[in-house]
């Protein structure tokens, strides 16, 4: 039955959730600012986080509760609420990668790896947000049952702090898209170098890496999936590789919905503190005689409400193995205009008083603005999404 | 739990709507606009299908059938495809009977109901809306005072749906300051029924105007009786209502505009091929995805008696903005023949802006 | 120098523009309501025309005026600012084929055919908004001195009032663009049929019609330019084709505009009887506490007056002679989105009023959705405008 | 007589400045940027180019060229395309000084004007913004109240630019329903000028907060002295001077969008000849194209002492809308680059919101 409802469980799990972020939302700005400093890696409060524990029991799960997938989303945007970096340097907190390993990776990998923060490397700087592109090469020793990775990746999110990556390589370039596949390689594995760290615009506190891959070498068994994942037919290949983003984007959009919920709920505090209260009784024509800043507030909570629902319903699919492709491309296209908008606008409504770094808003706007740009720019969405619709294939619609 | 999954009814009410709404609603749309009226024929045909009676009760003549407001969100949606002024006109009777239906009195109920569960079409009207500037279905200028045990109302009313064959309107006022409605027969004295309306879209839905000159009613008139009705709740599904329509309506555009762009050819190739076309129709696409959302939303909150007027406010303007959008970009991608009448898409675009602006012409 | 101010003799002109706009108005709706019936060619009110005319005469024109190109959109924008469509029934008024006869006509065309109403037709079934893919061939027959015309052109505004019209055929296939001409031809000229009348969303009393040439015979004078327009290097020739898009593009935009403004007007009226009153001392903070119908309708007059700006700025280069194709598109682009937003916006403000056909403004919304449309669709406007941005060829970008 | 046509001076102005922002302004940005410090030499070099002192009467010591507004927003158009931080910077001497030259007593002409005609970099500084929600500068919360023969200002100040090294500061206030300024030396008792303030962007920019904690006033301190001055005008020009900053902006983006989406390849081919990258770059040059015509509007008419209110919100209201979304669209362009600071469009983009939401930080 469609139904918007949470259960108990469900709400205690996100009052747990809430109760972290606001641990984390403290060290937002520090961690922001001294985004050049070394910053240890556990943050101080890691009794804070015990206490949050302990005020917040999660109960067993029952049969009415949302289903994982879906509440992964919901805690993923609670956890961006608070923030988004300072969020990732909790020990027990995953990177992309791990969503990758839960979605495509065997029973023993999921086991072996899913106690490690890993990061997902996809962008090559050749080739931006195409991944079929991948120029990295993953080639089989036989002799030593050994996969031997050449290349480079870039804007790999939390790639410094992880201690292991899932990346994409190629183990038949004339295959094209169907010769990529996901491996899994640890950190200290000789050939693995993080040269450098980013600087970016925001998510400064969120350490951002290039890595290269000379010659090195990871046993047979580290091929996400595992052997089975190499697909007779070719083109199911690439869609292996391919599934592992029905989980992504929809994470993606639900990372950069969190941070949208803060600055909404901050601006909506404020307002009120101004005077200034939205009124949802007022029709078509009322709205006009509301203030303008309570008018172009309440549009930017519904663009968040139908972003976050889009999003919500496209992790539901994947929980139920329904494919989502289409869907994966459309939440996070979605979420990535809506985040922009909304957190642009929020400051465009408070004023002057919005771009100050006493107050989280720039941040927020700061922060959220990568969710139109990686794990596929808000353009590539679209691109998939025109050539579902219109039943084109690449070389019709480029 | 969060789920989005269909019960096998609503699967069903989908697929039916479709069929129907295809071969008879989109079918008369052009003549139907043209003509500024709306077949009787297909307002029978909508009436036989029990589109009102079958979720009356059975004390009250009905179907007695289990009310959902997301099943009749997904209806409406599937309707509003076919044609917004049509689905609205056959609809309209259930506007006014689930008005009584949720907030009359029994007396109300028995009055009134058994009339929808008859075998020929017959209809009441609600007048939400007003004719001013920056109306306010919250906040109507319509007033009611209170005299001699009864109701004197005085004001007037536009985009009435079905006023020019209503036998009783369901008339929003405000009463000091609380927001009421009244049931007025048609043959009360000093109620003016209008002409029928010019409108720029929904040219097939006939709407008037009243003009209340002092119409006096005994107390029973008032909605929910001496304790009153909760009008807010009738504006709140309404809203959620014409935003299923405006989201049915904005797929209407999208799915003529994929295969119209896919054959027509510009500078030797198809428009769709274009990424400014293609993008386009992924952003209608997107945009149809996420109105939906809302609406269901809403409906959701509505059918487990949640607080909804929040979320219902979010879900038409948000539906309003966006179908304006598609349907505006839907002209722009037929160029030319989205200026013409031969296609739809001009129709649709009038229906939009139509619609976004409306209130009180459906309910769920 | 830079300057944004009216001379008396401009104001006194736009004032007798204003004047009989006014007249043409009472009759809008009639016209848009009677849009089957035949309606006779000249208005009842001839006389109001000339009463207008005595009340406000035109001094002689001085240096200090505004230069005629950029006196001519003025006045566009005036007329259509009363009805686009009822004013073009004015027998003194020109058509889009008389903008190109004056850019590109010889002296002794424009003695000869200045007086006459010219429509123009570029538009064929086939070319949508490719002026050069246009079908229609003009063969020179050099035993009678006489082009022979056969085609088909569709979208022809005022085609069935109009007593001639400056079409576009192709006297070269082979030559591509180059091969492209202007052609005079006189209705009731044998072989030049109109078979029928669009029916539209808009401008409905402006008739559009179809026409179809069968072996037409005209005059070898009749093409626009003379023989000279006949270039020794080809890629001249499309140019001077395009040359007479100089004026329509920036005239096109002139006419939306001022429809656009009467929206704008109207709308500003209707708000204040409803106690809504703009205020532009307000900083950006401060709109937030307007009500929001006063900040809408601000910004919307703000994207009018931009639009209205830069399509003037484009006739005054048009004036000086300058190269401004780059400029024409621009203008039209900026109109044709901004006359979209100006008159559905108007309604929204309003709300539900906005659309009773017993006001104008949902007939503005209607007559006003042509401007992104004819004389080369915004797509088109803004492929011609990122050719010219990056140096590329029709090839280069498509 | 409408002429959009650049004088001879005009045309140099543009050239020289623009050959001045390319060396002196866009080649420091970046290090300003991170350094959150404007370079004390190149102060010293743009005020050697006398971008203060040359419209400055010869009466006050200035050089007593005309002054021209619509030549000052072709300059600053011109500086904000090097570095909208920088410009804001070195022109925030002529800021201070205008507004005395254009409604101080000439008492306060003849005390404050001739420090700008110096040889050493001096500024003072004009308070408008406030730090609180929904700030208006036209609607001050500080508050000025008459006593003995003089004033007592109250309130409090943010976005104060060079607030660090004025000598004066220009604040406004609300004197009774007055908008009213006065001049306020550094050294006044209960003033206290603010730590460095830390904003999203303009980061080189130095900008300060005021706490007026009853700062008690002589009455020839107030800017016009017993006649009052037009703080409306004031604020106007300030509109339209920002608004010709973000035109420069803009202009940055798209230059560097244009080359950068020519050389990237993705998909085989250059990013700049897919539609979806080529509209976008079209776009931004037609709303660069439009934003000048309002900034050159309300520069116009404030030369020619004509009403301006409402031309200089249009254009400040404008330029901000679209200088943002050409900033944002500029990041989505360059894609990961747009996200990191090896490139200056991350910058610009926090350039425009900031720029978009301020006022009172330039003139004309």
């Amino acid at each position: 039955m469609i139904d918007f409802r949470l259960s108990e469980t469900d709400r205690a799990i996100l009052a747990r959730t809430r109760a972290e972020a606001e641990i984390c939302r403290r060290h937002a700005r520090a961690f922001d600012e001294r985004e050049a400093e070394m910053i240890p890696d556990t943050l101080p409060e890691t009794e804070a986080f015990e206490a949050a524990a302990q005020a917040h029991p999660l109960p067993r799960p029952g049969p009415d509760d949302t289903a994982p997938a879906v509440m992964m989303m919901l805690q993923a945007m609670g956890a961006y609420w608070g923030d988004y970096s300072v969020r990732l340097r909790r020990p027990t907190s995953g990177g992309l990668g791990n969503a990758a390993l839960m979605a495509a990776g065997t029973e023993a990998q999921k086991a072996k790896w899913g106690h490690l923060l890993l990061s997902m490397a996809i962008t090559e700087p050749g080739c931006g947000s195409d991944p079929s592109r991948v120029a990295t090469t993953a080639v089989l020793d036989e002799r030593t049952n050994e996969w031997v990775i050449n290349g480079e990746k870039i804007f790999v999110t939390t790639g410094i702090r992880a201690n292991g990556v899932v990346l994409w390589a190629t183990i038949d370039k004339l295959a094209g898209r169907a010769g990529i596949k996901s491996f899994l390689v640890e950190k200290g594995t000789p050939g693995f170098e993080v040269p450098h760290k980013e600087k970016k615009l925001g998510v400064r506190a969120d350490d951002t890496a290039a890595y290269v891959f000379r010659d090195c070498r990871v046993p047979r068994e580290n091929l996400l999936g595992g052997d089975e994942s190499i697909p007779k037919q070719s083109s199911g290949g690439f869609r292996g590789v391919m599934k592992t983003f029905n989980m992504t984007r929809p994470l993606t959009a639900a990372m950069g919905l969190g941070i949208a919920e803060a600055a909404l709920d901050a601006t909506r505090e404020t307002l009120a503190e101004a005077g200034v209260e939205p009124d949802y009784t007022a029709g078509p024509g009322g709205v006009g005689r509301l203030p303008a800043a309570a008018e172009r507030f309440m549009r930017l909570e519904a663009l968040f409400e139908a972003s976050k629902w889009t999003a919500l319903q496209c992790a539901w699919m994947a929980g139920k193995g329904l494919p989502n492709n289409l869907e994966s491309s459309v939440c996070k296209a979605h979420a990535g205009s809506a985040v922009r908008q909304i957190t642009q606008g929020c400051i465009e409504i408070l004023g002057a008083m919005g771009i100050s770094r006493d107050h989280l808003f720039e941040k927020w706007m700061r922060d959220s603005r990568i969710t139109d740009i990686y794990e596929g720019t808000g353009e590539i969405q679209r691109l998939i999404i025109a050539r579902g619709l219109l039943d084109y294939t690449r070389d019709d619609l480029k | 739990m969060i789920s989005f999954e269909m019960t096998e009814e609503q699967t069903l009410v989908r697929d039916s709507m479709r069929e129907f709404a295809a071969a008879e609603l989109r079918s008369h749309a052009r003549a139907a606009d043209e003509a500024s009226s709306v077949p009787a024929d297909l307002l029978a045909t909508a009436w036989s299908l029990g589109l009102t009676s079958t979720q009356i009760p059975e004390a009250w003549g009905g179907g007695g059938e289990a009310r959902s407001r997301v099943t009749n969100a997904i209806l409406l949606e599937e309707l509003a495809r076919g044609d917004a002024a049509l689905a609205l006109a056959a609809m309209a009777p259930a506007l006014f009977a689930n008005a009584i239906l949720d907030h009359g009195t029994d007396a109300q109920k028995k009055a009134l109901l058994p009339r929808f569960a008859g075998e020929r079409f017959t209809t009441g009207a609600v007048a939400v809306c007003e004719p001013v500037a920056l109306a306010d279905g919250s906040r109507p200028r319509c007033i009611a005072e209170a005299k001699g045990g009864g109701y004197v109302l005085s004001g007037r009313k536009s985009l009435v749906a079905m006023g020019d064959r209503a036998t009783h309107f369901l008339v929003t006022a405000r009463e000091g300051n609380e927001l009421a409605a009244y049931v007025v027969p048609r043959d009360a004295a000093r109620l003016v029924v209008g002409p029928l309306e010019k409108n720029m879209g929904l040219r097939a839905l006939p709407t008037t105007t009243l003009a209340l000159e002092g119409v006096e009613l005994p107390a029973e008139a008032r909605l929910g009786g001496a304790s009153g009705a909760d009008v807010q709740a009738i504006l709140d599904a309404s809203r959620v209502a014409l935003a299923a329509v405006m989201l049915g309506l904005s797929r209407a555009v999208l799915e003529y505009c994929v295969p119209y762009s896919k054959d027509r050819i510009a500078f030797d190739e198809a428009i769709a091929k274009k990424q400014a076309i293609a993008f386009r129709l992924a952003d209608m696409h997107i945009e149809v995805q996420a109105m939906r959302q809302l609406v269901w939303r809403a409906a959701s909150l509505l059918d487990h008696g949640e607080a909804a007027t929040r979320a219902a406010w979010q879900a038409r303007a948000y539906a309003a903005e966006k179908s304006m959008w598609i349907a505006d970009n839907g002209v722009q991608v037929l160029g030319g023949h989205g200026f013409i009448r031969e296609h739809p898409v001009e129709m649709w675009f009038r229906h939009a802006r139509t619609l976004g602006v409306a209130e009180g012409l459906a309910s769920l």
